[in-house]
């Protein structure tokens, strides 16, 4: 192949696990080298918008890339969703049952979402809630982690009783290896958590970071991807 | 019980305290030393501050310290003058003044706080912040402070070092009078022999962290202090022109012995009297103990010139005082 | 921007005043006597005490919301404990914000007390114990006073500290709107998503509110202390 | 967990204690002066930069970062003048890092100092002019020996701070690895990816580590304060 | 110009300094007056240390300050030694004693340590944090700061108030001899007026801020303290037996006035004299000043017996000496 060059790759924290695994399968394969930069989306766009050495931004959402190529910093065409977010309604308390949505609705415990004005799995367990006709009965019972990943963590330490996870979080976790129920919520009780890429204007004419996202609509990464307990768009 | 009993035992660094006093449980004791002698320490110890002290401090009936007991600082209240004054930087003088004052228990007399202001000199510092006292001023504060918190042992550490002599001369007879009437024990340390010899009825000797000396200032002072110490009081009337019921203070160094009347001369009295002792002071002189008709006298004379004339022990002498201050 | 504020826009604002309050005086009333102890103890063990107080700023708030998240919950230590008292939890409640706030404030508030007391020394307390003076008499009538200027910059710190705290009480807190949605949080979603107008204003109501609170305090402080010097 | 160590896994603590160290220095060299000055100044504008000092704290870190942000970069004020020496950006850099540390923690370190400075007072300063000592000279030989606690303090405050610092640093210096990835940053991201495996052992020991230097500072400066009163 | 001109004006709150003093740039000036009366304050401002100072301080030839000038402390290096003695707490007592030793500038003698360290007694105590000191110790260890930073004026602020006789009656000679010797002008502050007729070339009295008066110390001594303060020096050979190419020193006090000459006594000597002037002391006293065949004595005498005896100006009388120290 040509000269190894660099990429790097600004990821929305909760895929930098999977994102980990897809950069050291692509440098193996391609012999470019990836750094990986984590951060929430909401401050990796600040951080580009001031020059941030970045090559690709692999956000949790739709609006911030879209943001970037009105704001002439991101490459209009290469925009693409990656992966799709799959919500999971769990619970780590023993005496829940296995209907997690009965549970939900009997229970008096907290119930935590991702903040929904920040974060996109935030915005579809609102939806969610909703469809299922529950907001009444969670009303009260809210509380919002900033990000899926603290969401989790309210959950995981039995702090909410139930709470809307990423399914990414507890994939690797064998049905019924700890206490509590799991519900995946179907796809179609909210819209779409889209996670979208985007090349950024600076990397313009980088082989790798070109290289880095087609590899990334490849199926092979698609595979990982799903692996990781996300969704892959159907190939256009 | 009404004797002040002290046996502390204190090691501070490579200095050792290990004192054994008895004392009267009323008027003024000096302590008297040399720098570093350990005066200092001693009061803390007295006062309760040195919690690592052992022994026994007993004022009195009220035992404040033995093998089984501490009882703390606050509750000794033996109103310390400390030899840095230790105002409070946050209180104005008379917030200083009132401090312990307002923390005498109610079955105490809570003392007058105009007459020790006026007395002090403190008038017109009152609403002063500490930070701008003159080194004089401040420890008239603290000295003011200590006594108006009614203390039931006073402990004075060189509290007039700064004090000039004029002021002095009127806050010490206060001292002096307060001591008397209000029968307050006192611990002085000073450096000033005459206000020693004035003031204190008995002399304690420091030095090395040791008792050396116990005594009547008199006899006590002179192992260890020049010649103004001593001192006698006498009925003003031995006087010609002195009015009766008052005394006099006659110090030693102001009266000599004549073999022959002396004529007229500058002399405020001539008593005739026989040498009653004859005791070796300071830098070759002599200390005479004079009985004149019933009256005692104290001169102090050069053991030489006395040789000279074949003056000693049963002499019959005239007694010259030359001067004599109120006492 | 109006609509905004007046869109319950206000209420992070006033809770966080109502915390970093609270917390404030919960830290003075924890940390006086631990500075007190810690400025007068002759144990050699109290540097390690020391280093204990200040441990909570070296992991980030995040983090420590973190522990504090497992310590405060229905399983944890503390969680546990307060159980048996109220059957509220502690996490997700404005009790649980004081904890963490405090838990993170407090180097913030010993330090400064603990230095002002050593920079007092025996000897006025001394003075005050020969006036007749108890032991928490002099505490209050002298040691208090002559340290002041630590307690105000204990105060300010804990104050500002807890005003612009923000992992912590985000992990503790869980951002539930006139409970334990304080400011910080509010103006981080506003530039999370974007809505940086908000966040000016809010930042800038934020910084002259805090500017003029401290002005305030270390204009008191200066009259004090330049009488004692 | 020994393959996350040793695939890069310390190298984020290597350059928190570096930033950590570099910040310390930084911030002495620069909070010394201005907490002499407040301590020493009769101005009464003082109460002002006072509180200015302080208001870093009121706001969440992670907004102070994007002010920080904007203001270093390319457009902004210091980002603009700095390109003028220097084709390196400060964003995004260990530079940028440092700059971002030092606002935020300067009130822990002006703090402790300038207390200190005002507890030394002016006696002893005096005392020195009087024996032929300058300003200066003055000022090294007795103004900060004296002060020596509130330096202690205010050092491991620093230091303390910048090690747990996190909303600043992420948003100024972008997570990248080797040189703006610090330890907080790196358990963070462990954290919020589940992986509370690492998280635990990093914090373990960052926490271990700290504790030490602490407890050794510490214990150093009670050595030294025993002596002096 | 080999004087030393001060004229300052400086106010503190409602106490207002205003001094204006001459003096010649050499031997010792004892400042006096009472309590608050601004000596601390003259001295800060003689040594820079009062920048709200305004006038003119004149040391011989170099202008410390005047209208234009202010040379800052530093330079000045007025070797004051404060009331409050300032020790360094962060430095052991040695390097207290070395801080302006160290920064004496290179054209400047530096003076020898050993000898101040044996005279102050402070051997023991150079390993010594300064926190654990005595009053006395402390004291010491300020003068001998002050003495080994070479200054070019010796400010001292009532340096001797906490140390003891003892120990005060070798640092004075040494001191004395300092200033005789190195020709280093001095201010000293004291309260104590045997000190200050002992050492004092001349006494300035400081009242509320202004200078009262100013001159030999007998003659100013004389309207302000008590009656110790005057005294004479004397060749020894007026005396029987003292040895010649020595001197003594007659306090007032210990001078009396016989119209007859008295017979064998305690007294050291006996001479003739001429009354040659009377002057009013303090307390119904009076101030002979005689003329012993070309020797000038001085004796205070009370006035009533002066008066009841006839004696005045004019009068020929024997002066008897009853006590001399060497001089
Ligand atoms: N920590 C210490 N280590 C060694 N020596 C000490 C310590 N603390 C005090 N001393 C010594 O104890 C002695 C007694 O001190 P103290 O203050 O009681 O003396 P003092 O009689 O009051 O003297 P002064 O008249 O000068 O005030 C002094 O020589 C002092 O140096
Ligand atoms: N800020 C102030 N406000 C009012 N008066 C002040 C202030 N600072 C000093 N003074 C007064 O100035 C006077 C002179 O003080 P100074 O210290 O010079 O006196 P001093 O002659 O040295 O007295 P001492 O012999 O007691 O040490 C004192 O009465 C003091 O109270
Ligand atoms: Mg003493
Ligand atoms: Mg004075």
């Amino acid at each position: 192949s040509a000269r190894a060059v660099t990429v790097t790759v600004a990821v929305a924290t909760n895929f930098l696990k999977p994102l980990e695994t897809l950069a050291s399968d692509f440098a193996a394969t391609s012999g470019h080298d990836v750094v990986v930069v984590s951060g929430s989306t909401g401050k990796l766009y600040a951080q580009i918008t001031q020059g941030a050495p970045l090559d690709v931004f692999l956000a949790a959402d739709t609006e911030r890339p879209a943001k970037l190529i009105d704001d002439g910093l991101a490459i209009a065409d290469s925009r693409f969703t990656y992966a799709l977010g799959r919500l999971v309604l769990l619970s780590r308390d023993p005496s829940a049952g296995a209907d997690c949505v009965a549970a939900l609705r009997a229970s008096a415990g907290k119930v935590a979402i991702a903040n929904p004005e920040t974060a996109p799995y935030g915005a579809a367990a609102r939806a969610a809630l909703q469809a299922m006709s529950l907001s009444p009965a969670v009303a009260g019972r809210i509380v919002q982690g900033e990000d899926v990943g603290q969401t989790f963590a309210f959950v995981d330490t039995a702090n909410a009783a139930f709470g809307f996870v990423a399914l990414s979080q507890v994939a690797g976790e064998p049905p019924g290896a700890r206490p509590g129920c799991r519900w995946d919520v179907p796809a179609d009780l909210h819209p779409p958590i889209e996670q979208q890429a985007v090349l950024l204007r600076r990397a313009a004419g980088n082989v790798a970071a070109e290289a880095f996202l087609a590899w990334l609509r490849g199926p092979e990464a698609g595979a990982l991807i799903r692996a990781a307990g996300y969704g892959v768009p159907a190939a256009p | 019980m009404t004797d002040i009993a002290i046996r502390v035992a204190l090691a501070k660094g490579s200095f050792h305290l290990d004192v054994d006093l008895t004392v009267p449980a009323s008027g003024l004791t000096a302590v008297f030393g040399p720098s570093g002698a350990g005066k200092t320490t001693l009061l803390r110890c007295i006062a309760g501050l040195e919690s690592a002290a052992r022994g026994l401090v007993r004022i009195g009936a009220a035992i404040w310290q033995d093998a089984s007991t501490f009882v703390p600082p606050h509750r000794r209240a033996a109103g310390l003058v400390f030899q840095d004054t230790r105002l409070f930087a946050h209180l104005s003088v008379a917030a200083n003044l009132d401090y312990g004052r307002r923390r005498i228990p109610a079955d105490r007399p809570v003392p007058g706080r105009d007459d020790v202001i006026d007395l002090l000199g403190l008038g017109a510092l009152l609403e002063r912040r500490t930070s701008g006292l003159s080194g004089g001023e401040a420890q008239r504060v603290a000295i003011g402070r200590a006594l108006l918190a009614s203390p039931d042992f006073l402990l004075l550490d060189e509290p007039l070092a700064a004090v000039d002599a004029a002021r002095k001369g009127e806050i010490l007879p206060f001292v002096e009078r307060l001591h008397r009437s209000a029968a307050i024990p006192m611990l002085l340390v000073s450096h000033d022999v005459e206000d020693v010899a004035r003031l204190a009825d008995r002399v304690v000797l420091l030095d090395a962290g040791r008792v050396r000396g116990q005594g009547a200032p008199t006899a006590m002072l002179a192992t260890s202090a020049p010649d103004a110490a001593w001192a006698v009081t006498l009925p003003a009337s031995v006087v010609p022109g002195g009015r009766t019921g008052t005394s006099l203070r006659v110090a030693a160094r102001d009266v000599a012995v004549f073999l022959d009347p002396p004529g007229p001369s500058s002399a405020l009295a001539v008593l005739p009297a026989a040498v009653r002792a004859v005791d070796g002071a300071a830098e070759g002189q002599a200390l005479l103990t004079l009985d004149a008709n019933g009256v005692r006298l104290l001169a102090l004379v050069r053991q030489d010139v006395l040789e000279r004339h074949g003056l000693g022990l049963g002499s019959i002498v005239h007694a010259v005082i030359h001067h004599a201050t109120p006492a | 921007m109006i609509e905004t504020f007046a869109a319950g826009g206000w209420s992070p604002l006033v809770l966080t005043l109502k915390l970093a309050a609270v917390t404030v005086v919960c830290l003075l009333a924890l940390g006086t006597p631990l500075a007190w102890w810690l400025a007068r103890t002759r144990w050699r063990g109290r540097v390690a005490i020391e280093a204990a107080v200040a441990l909570p700023l070296v992991l980030p708030p995040t983090v420590i919301g973190f522990y504090l998240l497992i310590l405060l919950g229905p399983n944890g230590a503390v969680g546990r404990a307060f159980a048996l008292v109220s059957d509220q939890g502690l996490t997700f409640s404005f009790a649980g914000l004081v904890i963490a706030s405090v838990v993170y404030s407090l180097p913030f508030v010993v330090q400064p007390i603990q230095n002002a007391f050593e920079s007092v020394g025996r000897a006025p307390l001394e003075a005050a114990a020969v006036l007749r003076a108890g032991p928490w008499d002099r505490f209050v009538s002298v040691a208090v006073p002559l340290a002041l200027r630590g307690f105000v910059t204990a105060a300010v710190m804990g104050f500002a500290h807890t005003l612009g705290e923000f992992g912590v009480v985000l992990m503790v807190g869980g951002n539930i709107p006139g409970e334990t949605r304080v400011i910080s949080i509010a103006i981080y979603d506003h530039v999370e998503t974007l809505d940086y107008g908000y966040a000016h204003a809010m930042a800038a109501v934020l910084v002259a509110l805090s500017f003029a609170i401290l002005v305030l305090v270390y204009g008191i402080n200066r009259r004090w202390a330049r009488a004692a010097p």
